[in-house]
């Protein structure tokens, strides 16, 4: 029942149109590049100062001097620019990225994200995620629906510390979909994942979201 | 003119240390960090230094054994994951860390260097981040106001440098590197490769050589690869 | 993806010009003008535009074939030196002038594009620059708040290109172009070259794609030099 | 009796120590270049986007994308490196540059300076003088002591619109120098143009100086 991993994916990288410039953050977000088209134009960008980011290298590629921003070695592609950390942040900042997906550990119903610290248990930090809930256009959440325990993440309030306040523009789970017209508006739920039922989704959520 | 050539890294940093002191440093994780100078403060033994630098290596590489010495006083840095000494020390509270955003760690170096010493940004609004920082709002929106960073000292390190302190980075080695250039009072750059004045090209040069006072030749270089990611031929 | 690439300069505007919209153009003095794009602005016929430009060409010459149709409500420059009809236009009243630093205006672009509404400069503290704006102490001293500029449109004129829009800028014809093309929604390019995507150095790119939304050749061009200044073999 | 304009910019000239980064404004500042020994190792700044300004070009080197901020043409150095508007004063406005030289119409005993704009006669623009003099880290003026009319141009307070507040550490004259520690101390007399005497400097400054 509902999506898998890859499933959510897939369908958070049909929001990609042609020629946009994205950036990805880890987890379920990093599986959105195996959905985009032979024929479609997408610019990855990389907040440590790449936009064209290509796939990992082959092993005689690797070059410790190209990496993405989670330290991985990457290759670049024909169009790639390579820039410092103020201009990748300009450009962040500035709201000239198309789409931004990440992860999240919670989501508020007013769009409220929380993903880059848990007090007491985990501290590694916001790196780049406050800027990019902040600057970029349009933010895509990917997440499981419920945390390992059960509990629902997309929640009235949330209680872990925030990441960006009303930034999240739309949510891909394994159950569902939800997604608003504007920062004004209330989350609206646009599709079911397959055998997925509202009933279901609703016992599982803690948010108020228009059906 | 004096030349900006020094013979290493400890001559490089000669007389620039003082316990007490503010230092940026480029790099990213441990991609394109400043190595040989890092030794040398590790070496120099200077204490009480507050580090701005995205993040502070990891465990035992480049920044992380500033930590091990417990020379660092505190770090402003947007990541701590991948080096447990350094989780270890601010969760004990014997490091200060100020949390900064990536982005804004960038903006507020590059405004320091550049003669601006505040800024406003959406960046953080309404987090732990926001605390303590003025908020204001502009054409309806809230924003809070950053502060610049200016160094006593710059650690950077770039691919390729002219004589006369041209800087050229390579790939995703520029980084922070680029920033924290312009954002102290001295700085000093280590390189793999210095090659004669006029062999540069003049549109191509990522940091003039007015922001470099003194130079290294850092080379060969080993380079620390954190999380070495690979694909068979036929996979893409 | 739908090219970047138009057959000439009135179709690289299609559809962006609209009376009363705010436009932010590279050039200093007549270097490195986007001269293709401005005859499209005169040709237009595009009414009550604000312009932020370093300054508005020299007479009859680039964005000062603007003022001759009248067709500018509003300059925000640093410079009118060299421009009769920029000058008698702002002294009759006709033309709004908001004379700006140099390096304010140049900054507040950068600011625009790097979503930054306000910053604190030192320029022009005490001076008729700082009229109606805040001023604020930080360390002992007294800067002026300037805001963030952010244009509907932006053209600049680049040297290469290549099919994806990273620009190549040449020698000081660099100058605002660099920065303009980040201030504003649509940024559109003319070159004197595009060339195919993977043909220029990724290390060396100054503006990437991202920011260039439509590109134009504009060559053969034939530049304009406002002072030619020459010296014989045996002078220096 | 006094200097030449030659001569107050070989004054000047004596201020620039080897190393430094310099930027000249325009008039008499422009004839600084022609007193730098050929020793020296002084790298001259264009704010339109240039570091390592060179000499006039000969006929044939002669490029219309190569020029100064006066927009003359000029050629570059072995040492030149070009970047945009933001960069340069980016560089200006953080305290980069050693030293800029500069003429003014007026400057006061405080260090105020007006360069830029006489009302209702010549209004040609700022261009950069303001960020220059507020962000370079040393400020001198070279101009004639007297305006055309024998007017005094080292005032008390500046009548025209300035430029700057505080921020000149030395003034060139044809008559003589005048010089301060720092921008907290009033200016002091340090030097006399051959045949120039205390007197004759007296009746031409309507500005408080030390002796």
């Amino acid at each position: 029942m509902g999506w898998s991993r890859d499933q959510i994916a897939a369908r958070a990288a049909q929001e990609i149109g042609d020629g946009y410039y994205v950036n990805l953050g880890i987890g379920i977000p990093t599986l959105v590049v195996d959905h985009i088209g032979p024929d479609q134009d997408v610019t990855f960008h990389s907040e440590n100062g790449l936009l064209g980011m290509g796939p990992f290298p082959l092993e005689h590629e690797v070059d410790a001097d190209l990496i993405n921003a989670g330290k991985q070695t990457i290759t670049e592609t024909a169009n790639s620019a390579y820039f410092g950390s103020a201009s990748s942040f300009a450009m962040v900042r500035g709201g000239h990225l198309d789409i931004t997906i990440l992860g999240a550990m919670e989501v508020s119903e007013g769009g409220d994200i929380a993903n880059w610290m848990i007090p007491g248990k985990s501290i590694k930090g916001m790196g780049g995620a406050m800027d990019l809930v902040a600057g970029v256009r349009r933010v895509i959440v990917t997440m499981e629906h419920v945390s390992k325990d059960g509990t629902p993440k997309f929640v009235r309030e949330c209680a872990l510390p925030l990441t960006g306040v009303n930034c999240v523009d739309m949510i891909v789970t394994d159950l569902c979909v939800f997604a608003r017209e504007d920062r004004q508006s209330p989350f609206q739920l646009i599709e079911l994942a397959p055998n997925v039922t509202l009933d279901h989704v609703k016992t599982n959520t803690r948010a108020f979201f228009e059906a | 003119m004096a030349s900006k050539v020094f013979p290493d890294a400890a001559a490089a940093l000669d007389g620039l240390l003082f316990d007490g002191m503010q230092i940026c440093s480029g790099g990213f994780g441990v991609c394109g960090i400043p190595e040989r100078l890092i030794d040398v403060l590790v070496e120099s033994g200077v204490r009480d230094i507050t580090i701005a630098s995205n993040n502070c290596g990891i465990d035992g590489v480049g920044l992380g054994k500033l930590l091990l010495t417990k020379q660092i006083r505190k770090m402003m840095s947007s990541y701590i994951g991948g080096n447990a000494e350094f989780e270890r020390q601010f969760l004990s509270g014997e490091l200060e860390l100020e949390f900064c955003p990536q982005g804004t760690l960038a903006e507020r170096c590059r405004a320091g260097g550049a003669g601006i010493p505040a800024f406003y940004t959406r960046t953080g609004v309404g987090t732990l981040v926001a605390e303590g920082k003025e908020v204001r709002n502009f054409g309806g929106e809230d924003y809070l106001m950053e502060r610049g960073i200016f160094a006593d000292l710059a650690i950077v390190k770039a691919w390729k440098a002219d004589e006369s302190g041209n800087l050229i980075f390579r790939k995703t080695a520029r980084n922070f590197n680029e920033v924290m250039a312009t954002a102290a009072k001295v700085c000093v750059a280590e390189v793999e490769e210095i090659v004669p004045t006029g062999c540069l090209e003049p549109d191509s040069i990522h940091i003039p050589g007015i922001y470099v006072k003194r130079l290294v030749c850092g080379a060969p270089y080993d380079k620390v690869i954190e999380f070495r990611t690979t694909r068979t031929e036929d996979a893409v």
